[in-house]
């Protein structure tokens, strides 16, 4: 399983992986908002944490309609499908990648989009922390999309629309865990806890549906 | 060395939606003239009943909003328990009746919308808030819509039906979140004077036409139901005759 | 707007949505049978509708 | 051990393909399945392999390694795509296979360089996958079946796009493996030149 | 070329084609910002124009890419470059083709959605109209990336991430007018003409620099 | 009518694939393109169909008609690709193309249902094009040809994918469209039975 795992990070960092382009995307998505909601700073460092996470929840989203069709189109999809080791374990392994080479990053970017932002160093780094927390959640249900859609022309957009009403809640809880942290009377570990809660159980969920939609997409 | 020869024979197991479009032709008209009947007779009480002596006549929305709503729940459910019967019976009907109820469903959800913010806009002063039962509605006319892309994105039915009876039933979360959020999340939840209706509580002036009228939505949403699984069979009818004129015409020409 | 504008806008987009519902399934119907009607006459039969045939070629 | 299957029927789509097929395969034992274009050769052997739901029939396996429910889960499968990664080099795809299929208990794949070498490719490895021309990429694919052992191979049209020496040779490995005491059931419009085995002929469906 | 135009219409409608994933996207992302932001209803009205306004940027862009990879992959593109009709020409009935079955829908889906954000009867007019004028110009840009990345073989992101940057003055313009609009010292006019004058200049641009692209991008 | 090409050369990408390249034909002459596979035939026939820019050499016409500089404006190309979109009627692709390519002064194209005949399929226009065969989309393709005029044709293996009905079908047509004053060039690997035609043997470079 580590070496399904490190092969997809290879694959990832290689010519014409995927990893790079999300933050981009983000880097790109995030930094327009501004220009829409003019450069009212208060505003922007009231609404900045949303943004970010939305911006992320993008990005991801976006970035992982071909997690299963590349395997599909080369034929490696079928010799997964046939193995004993249970086909969720390696959608979960092939989803930890997925995040380490395209969900870490957005992580790690969040910081400096931050600062356009113009957040404050508590907002920052509680937004980094929620979106560490958070994005997990987000690769796994996105999986299930992706699974869905493995046999479509035209995945892209479709995966994003079918998966993002499922991750409303991670959002919610992210973005309120962040508010909670910012206005001091609000708790913010009860959120936090929640948006874990949610990552651990979409990590169960989602390589179990996606693993169910792949089966039943073979053909 | 053992030969072992292939011969097919022709059958079918077709029978089963057959014998469902048999069915359909009999059983179809008298649902429609059924449901008529009860459209009749809750729009002859809905406007003949008291208006309320706070909502005025805005409470006659409620006749048309609440089975609306109540009928986006259960079509979601209806296409649930089809995506179970796809994917744990390999029912060859399941998949057309979830595939023939998504258009039924989100035009029902969408009903429920626009009614709610025509009441919402007297009731609340404003036509929409983030208020967690609204929006969850909200969320189910969007994977409504987004189930009906996915059915139209692929090509062969068989292929999409068990994939999209996956995605069905994940989405189906969001069915009991509808039902509880307005005990579960407070946070902006509908005026009191709103609320003072809900639940058994409810006038039996207002009890009567209500439930008419939700017969009658449920007694429309089944007529439609049966009968845009009639069309779906017969689509895909016509599709695998349309691929047998295809390989039959190349045959003929294949042999001059 | 008066009250009554705000009902009679909810029945009449009821009724829109009803009859679009309603005409939509005929209207697909009727179009699938003529789909239907169209490859029969042009003796174009479901296997299943043939005589039994025992073997394949 | 010995494989058997009866009474097997799948469809695509609403076409039945094929119906009511049997056969039974013990160890060292090799079934060649021929017949015309869209007879339905590749639909049987995904059938076979697990990857399609049969209409009916049953798939089983006799006298087997304990703990092994599905033929499938002992089984190499070589589909018409090579399942290899064209940004990888030939030793990084191989030896993630090698490391993600394992052993199946009985036997286990030889390493990286003699696998290679066996298909008769030792120098190239470290190129990525993407740089070989078809019949290369062919034999790597190939190389894969002996990094990770199964008894059981199914193989669809393994020869294609090969020459006349690499089908030589890879009759070679279809040979020590049956020698072994494996199963292989190949599609194919060629002959292998595997000497004795059974056959089964696909005729397809008359509309 | 009436022919094309219509054909392109008839091909986004069909099975499989993109009219309807556009605005589901577009009505998606734009609904999940609340969930972010928090239902202050008041806030929602302040970001309103410009979330719209990002909204159908990103919807606009991310449906583009299939633009001229399509009529690549099936040879098509072939036969349009050889044609005596100026490729510029058809390159902008293709648009013209793109926008009014993906762009127009997002018009028309505006005032829902302005209504979702709280958004007054005037700001939602102003909305549309800006929508309606500005949106033709972000067709026009992107027609240059999906010339760019018509060989390429993921574009999706990737478009977006080369178009975005262009598509600024674009959004800048179109919100300001709203706010103009909404806000009463500032007029309304002069960006809703700077507005339409950008437009124009991409209407003429945009083509020609994908017509570019596409002749040099045969192979 | 003539067309000229004289001392033509094309890369691709680093590569000279071909290098002086001359030769002229009349109306109502053929030339069919031979030679291995990779040897250029295909780039050819694009530099012809000005889709790719040739290195050196020209490409001219002689007594055409007025206003045509390129002589591409008066050429049907048929590539490896079909250029007909699969969720369309093969009506639809057809009447769609017979507008959008409109005729070249000097003829007119036949109407859908002649064409349709003309390639044998006649009965099956209100299908989706996506619903054909490999075979059957070619023929459909070719019915392309006919619906709208330009006196030359580039065919690139026209016949590929085609059974031996077809191609008989096939020459029919080229030839009628030679009688009538045409120009076809074709590049193939069999041979395309129309009679008297020009050769052109392309060699590729030995690497
Ligand atoms: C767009 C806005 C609205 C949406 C999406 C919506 C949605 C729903 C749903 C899903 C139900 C069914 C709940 C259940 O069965 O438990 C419902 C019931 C109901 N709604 Fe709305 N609603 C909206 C606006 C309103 C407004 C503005 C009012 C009145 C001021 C209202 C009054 C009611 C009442 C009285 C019920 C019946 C509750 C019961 O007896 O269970 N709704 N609504
Ligand atoms: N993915 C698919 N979906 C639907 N039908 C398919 C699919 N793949 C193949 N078919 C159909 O199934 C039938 C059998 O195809 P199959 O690939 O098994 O034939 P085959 O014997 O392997 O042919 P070949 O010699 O060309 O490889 C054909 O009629 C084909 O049209
Ligand atoms: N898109 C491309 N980019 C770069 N090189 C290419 C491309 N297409 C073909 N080539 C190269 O150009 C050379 C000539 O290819 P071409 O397709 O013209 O050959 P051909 O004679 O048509 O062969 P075939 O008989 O296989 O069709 C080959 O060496 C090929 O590798
Ligand atoms: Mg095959
Ligand atoms: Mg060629």
């Amino acid at each position: 399983m580590m070496s399904l795992f490190f092969r997809d990070l290879k694959l990832s960092v290689r010519a014409g992986g995927g990893a790079m382009i999300g933050v981009l995307f983000f880097m790109t998505v995030v930094s327009v908002i501004p220009f829409g909601v003019g450069p009212d700073l208060n505003l922007l460092a009231r609404i900045g944490p949303a943004i970010l996470w939305i911006g992320a929840l993008l990005a991801s989203l976006l970035g992982l309609d071909r997690l299963f069709q590349a395997e599909r189109e080369d034929g490696s999809l079928d010799l997964m499908l046939m193995q004993e080791t249970p086909l969720i374990l390696t959608v979960f392994v092939k989803c930890a990648a997925h995040w380490s080479a395209s969900g870490l990053p957005l992580v790690v970017a969040s910081p400096f989009l931050g600062l356009f932002m113009n957040m404050d160093e508590l907002a920052i780094g509680a937004t980094m922390l929620t979106l560490l927390a958070g994005t997990p959640a987000i690769t796994f249900i996105g999986a299930v999309g992706a699974a869905v859609a493995v046999a479509l022309p035209r995945g892209g957009l479709l995966v994003s629309i079918l998966v993002l009403p499922l991750a409303i809640p991670v959002l919610i809880f992210g973005v309120s865990a962040v508010y909670a942290a910012v206005e001091d009377p609000a708790p913010f570990l009860p959120p936090l806890m929640i948006l874990m809660a949610i990552t651990l159980f979409f990590a169960v969920i989602g390589p179990l549906a996606a693993a169910a939609a792949l089966r039943h997409s073979a053909d | 060395m053992s030969e072992n020869s292939l011969a097919i024979r022709k059958f079918s197991d077709l029978a089963n939606p057959t014998r469902f479009l048999a069915l359909a032709d009999r059983v179809l008209p008298w649902l429609a003239a059924l449901t008529v009947l009860f459209f009749a007779a809750g729009l002859w009480l809905s406007f003949t009943t008291e208006g309320d002596y706070q909502q005025g006549e805005t409470v006659r929305i409620m006749y048309v909003h609440v089975p609306s709503a109540w009928l986006s729940m259960m079509c979601y459910t209806v296409m649930a328990i089809s995506a179970l019967g796809t994917l744990v019976w390999r029912h060859p009907l399941a998949d057309v009746s979830a595939k023939a109820a998504a258009p039924i469903g989100a035009s029902f959800t969408f009903l429920a919308l626009v009614t709610g913010s025509l009441w919402g806009k007297p009731m609340w002063g404003t036509w929409w808030v983030w208020d967690a039962r609204l929006t969850s509605v909200f969320v189910l006319f969007l994977m409504y819509l987004g189930l009906m892309a996915l059915n139209r994105a692929m090509e062969d039915p068989a292929r999409s039906a068990r994939v999209s009876a996956v995605l069905v039933l994940v989405g189906f979360v969001n069915i009991p979140i509808i039902k509880f959020s307005v005990e579960w999340w407070n946070t902006l939840h509908q005026p009191a004077s709103v609320m003072r209706l809900g639940g058994p509580t409810i006038d039996p002036e207002f009890l009567w036409p209500l439930m008419i009228m939700a017969i009658a939505f449920t007694l429309l949403f089944f007529t439609l139901h049966i009968a845009a699984m009639r069309n779906e069979i017969w689509r895909r009818r016509v599709t695998s005759l349309r691929r047998q004129v295809a390989r039959n015409a190349g045959r003929e020409s294949l042999a001059p | 707007m008066s009250h009554a504008a705000y009902v009679f806008a909810s029945y009449a987009v009821a009724l829109a949505v009803v009859a679009g519902l309603v005409l939509w399934v005929v209207g697909d119907g009727r179009a699938r049978q003529r789909e239907l009607k169209a490859l029969n006459a042009a003796g174009i039969r479901r296997r299943s509708a043939e005589a039994p045939i025992g073997e394949g070629k | 051990m010995r494989l058997l299957v009866e009474g097997l029927s799948a469809r695509r789509g609403e076409d039945l393909i094929f119906n009511d097929i049997s056969f039974s395969l013990a160890a060292g034992e090799a079934l060649v399945v021929t017949g015309p274009n869209g007879s339905g050769k590749s639909t049987l052997l995904r059938v076979l392999a697990g990857l399609l739901q049969a209409e009916t029939g049953k798939i089983s396996l006799k006298d087997g390694p304990p703990g092994f429910e599905h033929p499938h889960e002992l089984s190499h499968y070589l589909g018409h795509r090579n399942a290899m990664k064209r940004e990888l080099t030939v030793e990084e795809n191989l030896s993630f296979w090698r490391r993600f299929l394992g052993n199946s208990p009985g036997g286990s794949g030889i390493d990286l360089a003699a696998a290679a070498e066996a298909v008769g490719l030792a120098g190239i490895t470290h190129l990525p996958f993407g740089y070989l021309s078809a019949g290369q990429q062919r034999r790597m694919a190939m190389a894969k079946l002996l990094v990770a052992y199964r008894p059981i191979w199914i193989l669809d049209e393994p020869t294609a796009a090969l020459d006349a020496g690499a089908d030589r040779l890879f009759a070679g490995l279809v040979t020590s493996h049956l020698e072994r005491g494996g199963i292989v059931i190949a599609a194919t419009h060629q002959s292998l030149g595997i000497g004795q085995s059974k056959t089964l002929q696909m005729t397809g469906f008359s509309h």
